[in-house]
C-alpha cells in the first residue's frame, strides 16, 4: 500500500472498497464472489473497478444461489483459500443461514477441531430507506445467538478500513454486517490507516451520567443524542459494541460502573434483540452496579412498513433516544 | 391472421397505459415522491398485457418486484398503485408495501415479492388448493430468468409437476438478472428444456409481440385447465431501463440496448394493427390522451391521498391487533 | 368426538395424533403434509394411521424440499385451506425460513392487512438424543424474535392434544415446537379433553420463595428441581410459558410480585435466548420487585456434541437448575 | 473381461469388512453402546467400495449421515470410526460427532452431513479452491437420490457446471428416502436426465456391481481431470436394512426387499470372482476371518478409549479457545 502524508477525506464505500483491496492485493487465497459483485459494481457500488484490476476469476459474479454460493465459500474456506462471500443483503441471507449455521459455525466443532473456516461474510442491513418488510431487515443481533460465527458491525470509516483484514485472519467464520445508510458517510481516514483489532467494544464519546450502548448503523443517532443530552447538562458516554458475538462485556461493563445508568440502542426488532442480551448479562454480572433500570430503544416489532412516516415511527431516531436517556436519568432505585 | 379490433385497441391501451404509467413513476421518483427502490417495466409491457388477457378473475396471480405492469393489466387501478408509492393510505397496499408489494385480494392479485423465487412456492400452495377446492382457476406467478439459479425454483417446478397442480410459471426473460447475464448464470441457457426435466411442459415465447403472448398464454391455459398438470413459458424480452433506479448499467452496451428497443412492443404492435387496418392511426391517438388523462388522475388522486395515522403502526402485524381497532 | 367417562391414560405422541385426527374429522380444509408424514407413519409416529384414515389427498407426503412446501403451505392458506405443515424437526427449518419470515409473517402486514394466513406448521425440537450438532437445536425461543408469528411449546399431554385446534383456528400462522423427549412421556388426559388457550402462561406448581420460568423439554426437569428444592424447604413456583410469542408477562410477573426472585432455563443457547427477554422484559417492567438477579439455566454456547456426558453438559439438567436456584434465593439486594 | 486377483481380493474384502462392520455397529447399537441415529449401509457396499478405489488421496471426499461405508473405504480405520460411535476421545472426531459425523482431514474426508443436501455446496466450493488452486484431486460429494428435490442440488450443479469444477456428483439411489419413494419425490426419476438440463454429463450405474461402479467412476475421474467440467453418476441401489434403527418399515414390501437382497454386492461378486477364477473359496474364509478380527480389534479399541473431560466441552467453538488450552 502507498502510503501518503496527511488523513485523506473518503467514505465509507470507498473505506470497504480500500479493505478490499488491500486484502486482494495482499494475499492470492483472497477472492470475492457474490451477486453482482463484478459486473454491475456491486449493489452499493462497493466493489466497484475490483473486476477490472483482479479479473473474473477473483472477482466472481454468482447466480442467484445464496445457498450454494455461501455453502461454496465454506468448501474454499476449508480448502485453503481465503473467500469473501457477499450476500448482497441480509434479507437474502435466510436462504442461506442452513449452510452458516449448520455447516460455517458447527463444522470445526463436530469434526473435533480439524477443519477452519477462514471465510468472511459480508451483509448490507438495516432499514430507513422505504424498502419495505421483506428489505429492511437487521439481523445482526439475531445472528449474534449463534455459536461458531463471529458477527462484525463496522460503523466507522476507520472500521470499514480496517475490520476486514482482521476477520479474514481470522481462522473462524466471520459475518460483517454493513448498514446501507452508512456507506455515503463521509469523514477523515489516516492515509495509514490499516487493519483494526475486532475484539473490543470503544468508547466513541465519554461521559459520566450515563452510557449509551449502540452499534452499526445506530451509532450516529446516537451520538448525536449525546450532543442533544449535553444541552441539558447531562454527559453520556457512547460505546459501540463493533462486534456483536463475541460481546466486549468488559467495556460495557467499565462504563456502566462510572454512570450506573444505560440505554440500548438496537435496530432488531426489540424481542429477542441483542438489547436484551446486554440487559440480561449486565443483570448477571453488574446488578448492584444498576441506579435505574437499562431501557432500551428498538425496531418496533412490526415488518418494517414502506411510507416514510411509518418506517421513521418504526426504527430508533434520536428523539427516542433523547426520551429513554431522560427517563432513564431521572429513575432512581 | 386476423385481430378483432376491438382486442387489438385494449391491447395496445393497456400497453401504452403500462408505459405512461412506468415514466411517470421514473419522473416522480426522480422528483421524490416515490421512494425506496423502483423497478420499471418498460419494454416488456406485451408481456403482462397478453397474459391477463389471456386469464380469468378465477384465476390467481403472483408477481415480482417489478410488477406495475402486471397489477395494472390485472386491473389494479393506476390510482391505488401509484398512491401505494405514495405510501398513501389509499394506495393498494394502504401504503404499507410500497412498489415492490402492490397486492389486492380481489383481483386474486397476490403481489409483489421482493424476494428473488419468492413467490414460487406461495402459487404453488395456492394451486394445490385451486385443487383441493375442486376450483377451476389456476396459479400463476411471474418470475424472472435470474430466478432460475435458486433452490425455489427448482423444489417449485418439482412439486408442481408431480402433484400435477394448475400452475402456470410465467418466466421473464430479459437476459439480465441487474448485471448478470443469462449465459453467467446458468450453465443451460435453453429454459424450456430444463422445465422439460420436471416433465412440465413449456414453450418459450417472442415477450415483445403482444399476440404472441396470448396465443401461447391461450394454450397453456387449456392445457392447465384439461388437467394435464402446470406449465410454463418463457417470454424472451428485454427490459429498456436500467435494474432499478441505482443502476449505472455498465454490464451492457448501448448498442444492445438500442437494437432491442427497436423491437419496441408498443411500436411494433401499433405499426402492425394500423398497417393490418385492426386499428386507425386515430385510435393511437386517442389511447394517448386517454391514458395521459389517466395517469394524471391517478397522480393527482395520490397527492390528495391521506397518510395512516403513526398510531396504527403495529396494525395488521396479527389479526388480533385489526379486530381491535 | 367420542367422549368416554374416566381419564385415559395416554403420551404425549398419541395425545398429538389425536388433535390431528379431531381436526381432519372436524373440517374439511385440514390437511396435513411434510416430509414421510404418510406411509413411513411420522419419523416420530405421530401421524401413524392417518394415511389410511384419510387419504392421499389430506395426508401429503411431500418431496425433501423444505422450502417450497413450507411456501406451499403459506400459498393454501391464502386460498382457503387450514394446513398442517411438519417441519419434520427444527434442524431443517433454515431451509424454509425465508418463507416463513418473509412471506408467513410479513403478507398480513406489507399487503394492508388483506390476507390472513391460518397456517400450522409443527416440528420437532430440542437436544438429548445424542443427535449432535446439526439435529440438536432448539430453536423456539429464537423464532419468538419474529413477528407476526406466534410460537407455542406444548409441554403437556393436555397441551399436545390442545393447542393444535386453537392454533389452527388463529387467522395468523403458528408454529409449534414440540419437543422430541417428549413424544413418550405419558399420563393422564381427560376422556373429553379438547381445545386449550394459546394465549396464557400457566403456574404448574405454585410456591412462595421463587419462580421457575419454563416451557417445554425443560418444564419436566424444572418440576423435578422444584420438588427437590421442596425437600429443602424452599417453595418454588413453576411456570409453564406455553407460548414463547407473544410472552403472556402477566403470569410471569404475577409470581414474581410474590416471590421477588426467578431462574429461567431455556434450552436455547445462552446468548440471545428467550431467558435474555424475560430478564429485559422484568427489568423494564418490575425491576423494583427483584430481590436477586434473575439467574438463567440455558444452553452452554457450543454445537450440541454427540458423546453423552458432554451433550448432558451442555443443556439444561436437574442438578443445574437446582444449584441457580439455591444461589437466587441466597442472594440478597 | 478379466479382474486382477489382487484387485478382487481388494474390492471383495473391502466390502466384506463394510458389510460385518454395519452388522456389529447394529449390534452394539440394540446393546446400549452406540447412540443417536445409526443409518446402516448394508446392501450399498458395491458403491464405497467402487469409488474409492478408483480415487486417489488427492481427492475430496464429502459423504452423508449414512457414511461408515465412505469412511471405511475411504482408509479411516474400523477402530476410529467405531470409537467415535462410542463418544470416546480416541474417536475419528473426537466424539463431538457421532455416527453421522464422521472426519479425517488426513484422508480428506470431509463428512459426515446430516443434513440433506448439506455437504454439495462445500463439496463444490471445495472444488472451486482446487480450480483456483490449480490442484489435480477432484471434489466428490455422495447424497441419497431424496437430496435431488433440495434446492443445494440444484443452486450446486448449476454452479458446478457453469464454473466447470471438478465435481463429482456421486447419487446413491436407494429409491428411498426414509419411507418416500423415489416415484413420489421426483416429477422425473430419470436422474441422469436431469444432470443434463444443468449440462452436466452423467451415467447410470448397477450400484450392486462393484465393478461397474469402479469402472464408471474412472470414467467419470478421466473426465473430470481432462477438464471437462462436472460429472454426475447415478447408483442404482438398495438399503436392505431399515433407514435408521427407529423405521418399522411401513412403506416397503417385504418381497422387494428380499428381491434386491437376491442381488447382493457381496454374495454377487464373491460368486463371481471364484467362478471367474480371481480368488478362490478360500480367500474369502480368509476375508471374513481377517475382518472379524479387524472388528473385533476395533470394537476393544472402542471399548477401552477414554471420555473427553467435561471440562473440555466449549473447545473447538471458535479456534482462540483451543489456543488456550
Ligand atoms: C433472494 C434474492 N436475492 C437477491 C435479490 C436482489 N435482486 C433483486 S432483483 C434481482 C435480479 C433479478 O433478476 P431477474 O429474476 O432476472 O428479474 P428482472 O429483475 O430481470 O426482472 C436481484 C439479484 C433479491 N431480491 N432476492
Ligand atoms: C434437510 C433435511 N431434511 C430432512 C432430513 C431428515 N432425513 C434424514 S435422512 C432422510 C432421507 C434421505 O434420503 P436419501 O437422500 O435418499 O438418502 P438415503 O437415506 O436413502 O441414503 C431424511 C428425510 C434431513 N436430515 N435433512
Ligand atoms: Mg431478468
Ligand atoms: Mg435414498
Amino acid at each position: 500500500m502507498n502510503s501518503i502524508a496527511s488523513p485523506v477525506t473518503t467514505t465509507y464505500r470507498d473505506a470497504m472498497r480500500m479493505a478490499l483491496r488491500e486484502a486482494l492485493q495482499r494475499d492470492p487465497r483472497v477472492f470475492l464472489m457474490g451477486e453482482d459483485v463484478g459486473r454491475y459494481g456491486g449493489t452499493y457500488a462497493v466493489s466497484r473497478g475490483l473486476l477490472d484490476e483482479f479479473g473474473e476469476d477473483r472477482i466472481r459474479d454468482t447466480p442467484l444461489s445464496e445457498s450454494v454460493f455461501v455453502g461454496a465459500g465454506i468448501g474454499a474456506a476449508m480448502n485453503g483459500m481465503l473467500p469473501i462471500v457477499e450476500v448482497m443483503t441480509c434479507n437474502f441471507s435466510l436462504l442461506a443461514l442452513d449452510q452458516i449455521l449448520n455447516n460455517a459455525a458447527t463444522l470445526r466443532h463436530m469434526s473435533g477441531g480439524q477443519f477452519s473456516i477462514p471465510l468472511v461474510i459480508r451483509m448490507a442491513t438495516g432499514a430507513g430507506r422505504q424498502l419495505a418488510a421483506q428489505h429492511s431487515h437487521s439481523f445482526e443481533g439475531w445472528y449474534a445467538h449463534i455459536p461458531g460465527i463471529k458477527v462484525l458491525t463496522p460503523a466507522t470509516i476507520e472500521d470499514a478500513r480496517g475490520m476486514l483484514w482482521t476477520a479474514l485472519m481470522d481462522p473462524d467464520p466471520v459475518i460483517m454486517f454493513e448498514n446501507a445508510l452508512l456507506y455515503n458517510l463521509e469523514g477523515n481516514l489516516a492515509a495509514d490507516a490499516g487493519p483494526v483489532g475486532i475484539d473490543r467494544a470503544i468508547v466513541r464519546r465519554s461521559g459520566d451520567d450515563l452510557t449509551l450502548v449502540t452499534y452499526g448503523g445506530s451509532l450516529h443517532k446516537t451520538i448525536q443524542a449525546a450532543e442533544r443530552l449535553a444541552e441539558q447538562s447531562i454527559s453520556a458516554e457512547v460505546i459501540d459494541l463493533r462486534t456483536l458475538r463475541p460481546l466486549d462485556m468488559e467495556t460495557v461493563l467499565k462504563s456502566l460502573a462510572k454512570t450506573h445508568r444505560m440505554v440500548i440502542i438496537d435496530e432488531g426488532w426489540k424481542s429477542g434483540s441483542l438489547s436484551a442480551e446486554i440487559m440480561a448479562r449486565v443483570m448477571e454480572q453488574a446488578f448492584y452496579d444498576l441506579d435505574a433500570p437499562i431501557e432500551r430503544v428498538c425496531s418496533v416489532e412490526v415488518p418494517i412498513p414502506y411510507a416514510r412516516h411509518l418506517e421513521q415511527a418504526a426504527i430508533p431516531q434520536v428523539e427516542t433516544i433523547l426520551a429513554a436517556a431522560l427517563r432513564t436519568v431521572k429513575n432512581h432505585v | 391472421m386476423t385481430v378483432d379490433p376491438i382486442l387489438a385497441r385494449t391491447l395496445l391501451h393497456q400497453m401504452i397505459r403500462i408505459r405512461r404509467f412506468e415514466e411517470k413513476s421514473a419522473e416522480l421518483y426522480s422528483a421524490g415522491k416515490i421512494r425506496g427502490f423502483l423497478h420499471l417495466y418498460i419494454g416488456e409491457e406485451a408481456i403482462a398485457t397478453g397474459v391477463m388477457q389471456s386469464l380469468t378473475s378465477e384465476d390467481a396471480v403472483f408477481a415480482t418486484y417489478r410488477e406495475h405492469g402486471h397489477a395494472l393489466a390485472r386491473g389494479l387501478s393506476a390510482g391505488a398503485i401509484m398512491a401505494e408509492m405514495y405510501g398513501k393510505v389509499e394506495g393498494c397496499s394502504h401504503g404499507r408495501g410500497g412498489s415492490m408489494h402492490l397486492f389486492d385480494a380481489a383481483a386474486k392479485f397476490y403481489g409483489g415479492n421482493a424476494i428473488v423465487g419468492g413467490g414460487l412456492p406461495l402459487m404453488v400452495g395456492y394451486a394445490l388448493a385451486q385443487k383441493m377446492r375442486h376450483l377451476s382457476g389456476l396459479s400463476a406467478c411471474f418470475f424472472g430468468e435470474g430466478a432460475i439459479a435458486e433452490g425455489e425454483f427448482h423444489e417449485s417446478m418439482n412439486l408442481a409437476a408431480l402433484w400435477n397442480l394448475p400452475a402456470l410459471f410465467l418466466c421473464e426473460n430479459n437476459f439480465y438478472a441487474m448485471g448478470t447475464a443469462l449465459e453467467r448464470s446458468e450453465a443451460d441457457t435453453n429454459l424450456v428444456e430444463k422445465a422439460a426435466s420436471y416433465r412440465v411442459s413449456g414453450m418459450s415465447v417472442d415477450g415483445m409481440d403482444v399476440i404472441a403472448v396470448l396465443e401461447a398464454v391461450q394454450k397453456a391455459v387449456e392445457f392447465i385447465r384439461s388437467g394435464s398438470g402446470p406449465y410454463f413459458l418463457e417470454f424472451r424480452t428485454y427490459r429498456f431501463r436500467a435494474h432499478s433506479m441505482f443502476d449505472p448499467e455498465l454490464y451492457r452496451s448501448k448498442s444492445e440496448v438500442e437494437n432491442w428497443k427497436q423491437r419496441c412492443p408498443i411500436a411494433g404492435f401499433s405499426a402492425r394493427a394500423i398497417s393490418e387496418g385492426w386499428i386507425t392511426a386515430e385510435t393511437v391517438t386517442a389511447i394517448e390522451s386517454e391514458v395521459a388523462s389517466e395517469i394524471a388522475h391517478a397522480v393527482e388522486f395520490a397527492e390528495a391521498g391521506s397518510l395512516e395515522l403513526v398510531e396504527t403502526l403495529t396494525r395488521d402485524v396479527y389479526t388480533e391487533s385489526v379486530q381491535k381497532e
